[in-house]
Formats: structure tokens, C-alpha cells, sequence
């Protein structure tokens, strides 16, 4: 998978919420593979206050459209800007960055994302089900409206959903939702979302002995493993994020097999 | 087609753009964008006498313009570098430099000394500007004595081309490059980063793990051009000019105000093939103002 | 609503923001954008003992979020300032404060005690910091012993408040700081311009007409924050931070780095009217962090 | 004439041809008066390489349509920029700044306007012509399609153009153009457009001893006279030409009233 700067041009940019946009990106020359959890640098123009290039996850790939869809959460000035782009712009990226989540077979597995942390689970969802796989996706958000395009999900595994103020699924924390308690036998936990979560679910997950990949956030120079900026403590010490991750098995990372402090825990 | 061939000291580089230490890795992070071959040279990540973790996370803070870092010379150690790294960076056929750093004179003569045997880097750079660590770095490259007492000492255990990359943080930056143009270097490069500091006000806290970092990118433009002018009115060596470029005109500045050469650093991570259009715009100005040689801007400003 | 008072040393200020010397000329040219008297209080344009014609046109370059200025203190000198501009300052109903320029510490002293006389002239601020003059300027502030005889002169014959203003341009902030505050500065403001330089590369010549020039703006923000930062954790005295200043939090980053108020420079060409909206920041970030007053930021960096 | 800071919204963006744009702005609340000569300041958005503002004069002013037009030639980042706004974007601008021309009153005059100095003297024309002059209007270019919207004056005055090449009106420089020979009995004339130029107009103009102003262009910081870095060498020392600005009797600066050396000299 070699990577490339292209210039992409904008298809649509669907906003999905106040703070949720759904950009489609159309390449002219056809689409290298892509692996779920694999991640993007673009380059936003026009602001004086974005120097550097922003990551986003590939949320999905269209191979017969030749389009790569991002879902871009504002939160800055970086993303402020991504939102606002229109059809026809164009948008220097480079991609496909880091490593992906491994693509197990024929297991009932599970991933759960929070927040913007769904981004890359659509992706992993299509990949996991096209093996052979049985996929459960649990979604958590603070309200309803945090939850985006659960539907989209339900073409290739079963959707559950949990909401801090329970207006849509499970009330209470995505870490407390029933799943964890009535389901036990998941070959394989895939999870994407705050590290507070992230941390519960790896902690779960050691518990019960399933193996977890987890996807971090680390904020990035280069993208390319070139800076050394990204990095994250793993039993082998400092590693980047943007090369040897984002996606990490959780038992490699350095801290996150102990009970975590955050109060996140889910037993 | 122009003369793109510059010479620092002993060295003979196709083209005058090198890459910053600590901004392009060993190379092969850039494979997929450009063929490294075609660069003058690049200059390695830091090598020190041990192994480094580095600091801790976060290292990185976007400012206007630019980013402070604050690596910490995150490598491996002189050891691992002849062993693991060495044999796959002998496959570039470009000149291979590599940036020496420590925290003590024995540790930077210790990893002088073994890249000294390693006949493929072609130079070293002796990084005595590195504000990211506690001991040794930024101190040694910010007075004349300590300046010259690596220098020396480097000098007396290598053979081969001696860069010495200055600090910017200083007074004088005149009086720190006639001190280690004394001690023996053959060629100084400059500017190292700024130190500098991001806070988040939301939080109340530093962004970077260290408080403070070293600020590179076009915000400091201005300043190393300053500073290359400086220099170069004032040595004999030739100088390779470092900061903020990321534009041929932004190279081609620097090579008027006196530098022999440039190197390129955080303008690779907004574009990974920057270095390849920096080599073709220059050529480029060469043909339209009808300059033979790239050679002849060197110090061309006219003042 | 929350306190935005703070003192600096004998001065009240009604708020933190104040503006920087040479960037909002006599307060009047902004009039038509703002009401002034709602600033803290304002540094006028500097003051020299003889009337000064500055440096030759070209006196500016834009840089990468950024400007150069070589300006070169052009003044009408104190005499004229005593005569026909101060009458129309004591017109406002806030601090005024001269800021004293000079290329001899005689000249320094005979400005300060002209100033020392004008009951409306809260505080001086002593620009030993300015990079475009020949002579003088920085010089007296690149070094500790003529930063501190410069001060002492000045201390004797100057009785209210005095500030004085640091160069950036130094190897250790920190020493020039204890050095004026043992010569007698009731504050220290920092940072002055960096020195920097730009060139038009088709031209082949320098940008500004005395080819260096001072660098300003949010591109040097980082660089202020960490002198900020690191003067005010060693002086006693309060510390007037000033970079790149752009927004409230902006502001408030340097108040948190040990700031006590803030100067706007650059910025007011950007936006006349920046000032009002960053003291009207400062006051909803106190709200909604439920802090009572301004003067709880100070240095309360969290580290 | 107090000086604001406000947002105009873009009515029209016309490129009149590779390099020039007329842009219209409007206001939404009354616009001030201003007079031909004074200019306004655009802070550039969205352009990581336009930190300062940028200054351009006022080609026309529509009080009933509450716009201003400006006269925009490309020449870098920023203007590129401005070329590129379209209706409906916002502009945030500082105006009026400066001193305009001196309006005299039925007298014959002569406006000179080379290259993208023609800017402010549609404006300039138009009040001429409305104090009881006989206004003549002499443009110059390289070329024809330099000759910019030359038919607009023609409601003001007289039209006479010159082009380097020959390609529109009379052949040579504009400065060599036969209205300085034919005409004698000027009673002032208005002058815009490169240096040299204006100081070869302006040198004619002492020589016959007529009145003279010219407008000038230096780079600016704030436009507003706070930064004193905009001086031109007056016969009373340096003056910004921002507020002292950007017209001068010729006559008030320093070396413009002796034979220039730049050899575009009209004798
Ligand atoms: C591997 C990876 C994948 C990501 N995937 C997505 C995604 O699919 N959808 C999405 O909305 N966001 C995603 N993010 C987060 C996204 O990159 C940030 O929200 C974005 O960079 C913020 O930029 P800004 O200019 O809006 O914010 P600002 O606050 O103005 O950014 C300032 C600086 O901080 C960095 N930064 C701020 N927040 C983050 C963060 N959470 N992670 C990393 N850097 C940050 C920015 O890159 C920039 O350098 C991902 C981050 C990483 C590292
Ligand atoms: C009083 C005044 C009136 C003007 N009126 C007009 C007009 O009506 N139409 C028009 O097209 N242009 C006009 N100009 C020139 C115009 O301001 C510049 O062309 C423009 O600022 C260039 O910006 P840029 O980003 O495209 O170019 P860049 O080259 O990227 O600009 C870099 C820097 O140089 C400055 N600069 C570059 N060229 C000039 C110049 N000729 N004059 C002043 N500053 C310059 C810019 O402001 C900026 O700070 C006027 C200038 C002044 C001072
Ligand atoms: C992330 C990062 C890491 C760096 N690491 C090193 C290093 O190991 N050794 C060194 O001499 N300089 C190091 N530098 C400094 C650069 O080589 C260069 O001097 C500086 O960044 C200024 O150039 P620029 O503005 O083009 O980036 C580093 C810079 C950055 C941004
Ligand atoms: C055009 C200009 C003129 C200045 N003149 C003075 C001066 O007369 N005296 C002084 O102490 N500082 C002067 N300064 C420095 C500013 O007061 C301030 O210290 C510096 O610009 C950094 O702040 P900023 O980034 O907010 O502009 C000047 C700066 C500019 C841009
Ligand atoms: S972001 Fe540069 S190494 Fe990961
Ligand atoms: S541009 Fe600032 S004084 Fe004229």
C-alpha cells in the first residue's frame, strides 16, 4: 500500500448535525487498498491557523465510485474549515496512513465506538462481515443526536445503542450497556472512542481474555513516522501512533492492561 | 539546463536542498513520495552515544506558522544505528549525513568517533543546539567555550566533512560560529529552533509535556535568514542555511544572503515531495535570470 | 462581572490591556475605531531626546503571520512631545505611558526627567530593546551591565512607576531581567522585535532599507510566551508580556505564563478595534471559569 | 469623515481581464462620504500568506446603491484572493483612509492614469466633472487590453489613450503622448500610476507651472498612521503616506521637482 499525496475533489459534504459533517472524496485515478482503521492527512487551506495537516480516519471506501468518505467532527479551526468545503473543491490528502485493524474470520466479534470514534467502525464493520463474521456494534453518545448514521451499520452486523441521557438506546454510559454483561463469548473487541472508554473496554476485554484493538488519537506532525511527535508508550517503549498505529492490541500498550484510575470501569 | 552542483567542503552535492535532522526520519519515511536519490543529501535523525526514549507525550504544538517540538532525540543509540540502520541507508546513492547529539563531550566524540569508520556518511552534523533536553544540547552551542570544547573535541576524532549546526538562541550568533570555525568545522548550518512555549488556556496548562520546545516552520524565517546573513559576512566556511523554507524562493533567499547550501525540515511534513519542487523551482530561476550556476547565488544579495 | 483591575507596581490599571509602543501611534488614530479610555492604558510611540527622521523608506515586510518594521524611532523628540503632544494626551482618561528611547544614557535621563514632570504620564516604559537604530537601542539591552546602567541613570531621575522593556535577542532572558530589577525597575515588559531580516528574491535585495529589521506578531507569540514564563518565575517585580498578542486567549496564555497585563502590538493593524474585543474576552472567559479576578491568572499555570 | 471598520458584502466580482477584477461591495448601512483619492484597507481571508491588509483605492462610489468599486490587478497572494471572491462573500474593510485629490472648480484639467493608477480616477473624474471642469482623461498601458474600461470616462471628459505598442490610440509611452504638446493652458493636473511615470508628469507640470498631484503607493502596515511605516521624503521630512496621503502636490516632495533620472522624461 503505497502512500500518496493526491488532490481529491469534493463529491458532497453532508452535514449530519450541528457538529457533524460527512465529506465524500472522488480520486481520478483508481483507489489504492485501504484497510479499516488506516487514516488520512489533509491539508486545510485557507486559514492562517492551520499550519499543519489534520488526521482523519477512512470512514468508507466506495472502490466503484472511487470516493473515500471521512466523518469529520468540528472542533477547531481546522475542522471548522473542512466543514464548509463544497461540492467541486478540491482537497490535498495523503493517504492511506498507519496500520488498520486485523481482519479476523468467522467469529462473533465486537466493536464499540463513542463519539466521533465511529468514524473508522463502518469500514471495519463491512471488512469484519465480509469475512464471516458476526458483528455487534455498540454506539455510545451523550444524547441522541450524537449518534450518527446508526442505520448504515445495520446491513452488516446487529446495532446497540446507548445514550448518557437515554434519548436513544441503553441509558448510561456506552461502558455500562447490558451487552458487556448478557454476551460473554466475543472472539475479538474492536474499539474506537475517548481514551477513558477505550481504556475500559481494554480492561474489560483482559478480564475476559479476548483479544481488543483499540485505535488512538494522537496529535501529529507528519503522519509518516517522520517527526516522532505521535508517540504513545508501549511495552517496547515510545512508539508512533501514526505508524506502528493507530491501531493498537491494548495488551501492547503500556498501562492500559491495569485497572484504569478514569472511573470508566465496566464491572 | 543550469548548474545545480554546490560543494561544502569536501563534499559534492548534485543540488544545494538537504533535508533537516529530526523532519525526514532515515529516509525511507519518504520513499513513497519522492526518489530520495535526487535530493543533494539528507541529513539523519539525532544519533546519540545511548539509546533515548526521548520525552514524553505530548511533543508536538501547532503555532501560527509553525510548531514547537519536543522530541528529545528520541533514537536508538550509536550502536543500533551502525547495526540496524546504517546498512539499509547505504542503499541512497546521495550523501548520507548523520546528526550527532549528546548530553556530554564524550558521549558526541564517542558517536563522531564510530561515524567516523562508517564510509557511506559522507559528513556529520554536530547538533550542539538542541533545546529538548535537560543536559548538554542547547547549553553546549549557546557559549563560546563550550561551542569550541565539543567542536575541538569532536574534531580530533573525525576526519571527514565537520558541520556544526548552531543554536539561534543566543546574542551574538557571529560570535558562536567564529568560535566554532577556530575549533575546527568545516562547514556551520543554522538555524536549530527557537525556544518557545504553548499554552492551553482552556485547560490552564502547557501543551507540551516539557513546557517548553523548539520552534521551527515559517514563523522563524525571518530569523534564520538574519542569522545566515550574519554568519556568513563573518566565516570563511561555507554555510548551509536552515528555517521555515518551504518554497525555492524562500531557498533561493537564504542562498543569497550567504548560504552554500539548504536544508529543509518541518515544510516535509505539510508536503512529503516539498524537497523535489524546491529543486526544480530553483532551477527554474536559474534558466529565467540566466544564472549558470547555482554556485553564483551565494552571497549574491546586493546591499 | 469579574474585577479586570490590576497594578502594576504604584499604576491601577481598569484592565490588563494596554498597547505597545510604536504600533497605536498617540492613542488618537485609533479614536474612530475604539474608545481609548476603556483600554488599560496606552504606550505611545517612543520618545528621543532630538527629533529623529528614522530609517529611509522601505521601513516594512510581511512575513509568515508576521511583519518586519524598521521604523528607526522616528520622533519629533521631547521637546515637541512636551509642547504640542502631551497637552492632547492629558485629553484621555486613562494611563498614559511614554515610552523612552535613546542612543546615549544621557539621552535616556534627559528624556526621563522631562517625562518625570508631566503629571499625566503615569509610568515610563524604557525601550532598551529596539532593534533598528544604529546606534544604542538594543545594545543596551543585549547586555547586563549596559541594561543596568542605563536603568540606574534612569531610576535616579525618574520617580514614578518604571518599566523597562527586554530584547529577545539574548542568550538568557532571565539574567538581563534580574539585572534591571536590581537596577531599579518597578516592572519589566517583554518582548521588544526580533531581529529578523526578509529579501525579494527577484530583486536580489533586501526587502527593508536597513536590511534587518524587527519581527513581530503572531509568529513570535511562542517564542514571548516562554520569556514570559521564564521572567516571571524569577523576578519579584510584575511582568507586562507582549508578542503576537491576537485574541483573548491569547492574552489570557500569557497572563497564565506569569504576565500581570498585556500589551497588543501587531495586531491593532489587523483589527483597530482588537483591544475592546480582547478585554471583553478576558471577562467571559473569568465568568465561565467562574474566576472573580483577573488578577488569579497570574501565573497560575498549572505545570 | 470618520474612518470604520466594516463588513461589505460582495455584489459583483467582474474580471475585466486576465489580470484585473472590478469588485463591488456594498454596504449595508449608509456609506459615508469619501472623496476620489482615499482608499480603503481588505483584510485578505482565508490566505495563510496575507497577514497585513491590503490597501486599494477607490475606483467609484454608488451612494444610491450603496456600493464602492475597486479596481483589483493581481499581482500576488492576496489579490489573487480578492479575485477570487464571489457574490455573496463577505468583506472586511477599513475606509475611508487618506486624503483625496483637491477638487477645483471649472477649470480645464488633466487626469494621467498608467496601468492599475487609472483606480482612482473614474471617482476622480466623475467629481471634476460635476464641479464645472473640462476634465481630459489620458490612459496609458502596454498594451490594448491593458486599457481598462476607458468608455466609462467618456460621460466626464475627453478620452485620450496611449499605448506602448501601438495597440489602442497613440503609439509610445504614455508620457510622450501628444496632449502635452497640443494642450498648453492646464489648470491642474491629477497624476496615478508608476513612479516614474508620475515623476516625469509631474516634472512637465513644474516646468509649465501647473498645479500637480499625484497619488502614491507604498507599502503599508496599518493605513492608518499608527505604524510609520509608510513615509515618503516630503520637503518637511518623512511623511506617511496614509494619512499625509496617498495624493501630494508634487511640488511637497522631496527630489520630484528636479529633472528625474529615470530617462521618462516628456521634453
Ligand atoms: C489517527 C487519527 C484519526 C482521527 N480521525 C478522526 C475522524 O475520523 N474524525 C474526526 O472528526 N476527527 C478525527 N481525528 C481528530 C482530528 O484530527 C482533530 O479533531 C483535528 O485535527 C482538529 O483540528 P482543528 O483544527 O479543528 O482543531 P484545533 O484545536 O484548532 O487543532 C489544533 C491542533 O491540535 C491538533 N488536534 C486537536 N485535536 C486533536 C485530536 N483529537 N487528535 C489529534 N490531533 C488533534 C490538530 O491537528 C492541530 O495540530 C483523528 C485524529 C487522529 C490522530
Ligand atoms: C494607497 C494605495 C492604493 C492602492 N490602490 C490599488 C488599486 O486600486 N488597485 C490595485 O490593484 N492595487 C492598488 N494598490 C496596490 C495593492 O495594495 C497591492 O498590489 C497589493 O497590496 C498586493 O498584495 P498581494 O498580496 O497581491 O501581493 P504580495 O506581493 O504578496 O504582497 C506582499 C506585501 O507587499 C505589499 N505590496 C505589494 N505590492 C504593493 C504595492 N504596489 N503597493 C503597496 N503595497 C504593496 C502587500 O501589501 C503585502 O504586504 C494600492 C496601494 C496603495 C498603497
Ligand atoms: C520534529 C522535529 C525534530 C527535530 N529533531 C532534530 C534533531 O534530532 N537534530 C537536529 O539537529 N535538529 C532537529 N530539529 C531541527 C531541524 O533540523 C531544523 O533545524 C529546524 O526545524 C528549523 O528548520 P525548519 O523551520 O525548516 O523546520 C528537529 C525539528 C523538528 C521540527
Ligand atoms: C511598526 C512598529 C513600531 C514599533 N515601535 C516601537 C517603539 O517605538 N518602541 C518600542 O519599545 N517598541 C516598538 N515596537 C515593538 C512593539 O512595541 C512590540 O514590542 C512588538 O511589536 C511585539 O509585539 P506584537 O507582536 O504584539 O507586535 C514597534 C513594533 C512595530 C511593529
Ligand atoms: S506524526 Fe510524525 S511520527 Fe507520527
Ligand atoms: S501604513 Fe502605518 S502609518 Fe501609514
Amino acid at each position: 500500500m503505497k502512500k500518496q499525496i493526491a488532490k481529491l475533489v469534493v463529491v458532497e459534504n453532508t452535514p449530519l448535525n450541528v457538529k457533524h459533517n460527512l465529506l465524500e472524496l472522488k480520486s481520478h485515478s483508481p483507489l489504492t487498498e485501504m484497510l479499516p482503521g488506516q487514516f488520512v492527512e489533509i491539508k486545510v487551506n485557507g486559514s492562517e491557523s492551520t499550519y499543519l495537516r489534520r488526521p482523519f480516519s477512512i470512514h468508507r471506501v466506495d472502490y466503484d465510485k472511487n470516493t473515500i468518505h471521512l466523518l469529520i467532527k468540528v472542533v477547531g479551526k481546522g475542522t471548522k474549515s473542512l466543514s464548509e468545503l463544497e461540492a467541486g473543491d478540491s482537497v490535498d490528502i495523503i493517504f492511506p496512513l498507519g496500520k488498520g485493524f486485523s481482519i479476523t474470520e468467522n467469529e462473533e466479534v465486537l466493536l464499540v465506538g463513542g463519539g466521533c470514534g465511529v468514524a473508522p467502525l463502518y469500514f471495519l464493520a463491512e471488512q469484519l462481515h465480509r469475512n464471516g463474521n458476526t458483528v455487534n456494534i455498540l454506539i455510545g453518545g451523550k444524547s441522541g443526536e450524537d449518534i450518527l448514521l446508526h442505520d448504515q451499520y445495520k446491513a452488516y452486523g446487529n446495532v446497540f445503542i446507548s445514550t448518557e441521557d437515554g434519548s436513544l438506546g441503553e441509558k448510561g454510559m456506552v461502558t455500562a450497556h447490558s451487552i458487556f454483561s448478557s454476551h460473554a463469548g466475543f472472539g475479538k473487541i474492536y474499539c474506537c472512542g475517548p481514551d477513558g472508554m477505550m481504556r475500559a473496554v481494554a480492561h474489560y476485554a483482559e478480564k475476559h481474555k479476548i483479544p481488543c484493538e483499540v485505535s488512538l488519537e494522537n496529535t501529529m506532525a507528519c503522519g509518516i513516522g517522520a517527526c516522532l511527535c505521535c508517540v504513545v508508550e508501549s511495552v517496547q517503549g515510545n512508539v508512533c501512533v501514526c505508524t506502528e498505529g493507530p491501531v493498537f492490541e491494548s495488551s501492547t500498550l503500556k498501562g492500559w492492561t491495569v485497572e484504569n484510575e478514569i472511573g470508566c470501569s465496566l464491572d | 539546463m543550469a548548474d545545480l552542483t554546490v560543494k561544502i567542503h569536501n563534499l559534492e552535492l548534485k543540488n544545494p536542498v538537504l533535508t533537516a535532522s529530526g523532519t525526514f526520519g532515515y529516509g525511507r519515511e519518504y520513499d513513497d513520495f519522492i526518489d530520495v536519490n535526487d535530493l543533494g543529501g539528507i541529513i539523519v535523525k539525532a544519533t546519540t552515544s545511548k539509546h533515548r526514549e526521548g520525552n514524553p507525550y505530548p511533543r508536538m504544538a501547532e503555532t501560527p506558522m509553525g510548531m514547537l517540538n519536543a522530541v528529545g532525540l528520541q533514537n536508538k543509540g550509536i550502536e543500533y544505528f551502525v547495526r540496524e540502520i546504517y546498512p539499509k541507508l547505504t542503499e541512497y546513492n546521495t550523501n548520507i549525513i548523520a546528526n550527532v547529539s549528546d548530553s556530554t563531550i564524550e558521549g558526541y566524540v564517542n558517536v563522531a568517533r564510530k561515524m567516523n569508520k562508517l564510509d557511506h556518511i559522507a559528513a556529520i552534523e554536530l547538533n550542539i543546539s538542541c533545546p529538548n533536553v535537560k543536559e548538554g544540547g542547547m547549553a553546549f552551542g549557546t557559549s563560546c567555550p563550550s561551542a569550541m570544547a565539543v567542536t575541538r573535541a569532536v574534531r580530533e576524532v573525525y576526519d571527514k566533512t565537520l558541520i556544526v549546526k548552531l543554536s539561534p538562541n543566543v546574542t551574538s550568533i557571529t560570535d558562536i560560529a567564529l568560535a566554532v570555525e577556530e575549533a575546527g568545522a568545516d562547514s556551520i548550518s543554522l538555524i536549530n529552533t527557537l525556544l518557545g512555549m504553548a499554552i492551553d488556556s482552556e485547560k490552564r496548562k502547557p501543551v507540551l509535556s516539557t513546557i517548553t520546545g523548539g520552534l521551527s516552520g515559517p514563523a522563524i524565517k525571518p530569523i534564520a535568514l538574519r542569522m545566515v546573513w550574519q554568519v556568513s559576512k563573518v566565516v570563511k566556511v561555507p554555510v548551509i542555511g536552515i528555517g521555515g523554507i518551504a518554497s525555492a524562493s524562500d531557498a533561493i533567499e537564504f542562498l543569497l544572503a550567504g548560504a552554500s547550501a539548504v536544508q529543509i525540515g518541518t515544510s516535509n511534513f505539510i508536503d512529503p515531495a516539498i524537497t523535489i519542487k524546491i529543486i526544480a523551482g530553483i532551477e527554474e530561476y536559474l534558466i529565467k535570470h540566466r544564472i549558470a550556476k547555482v554556485k553564483e547565488l551565494t552571497g549574491a544579495l546586493i546591499t
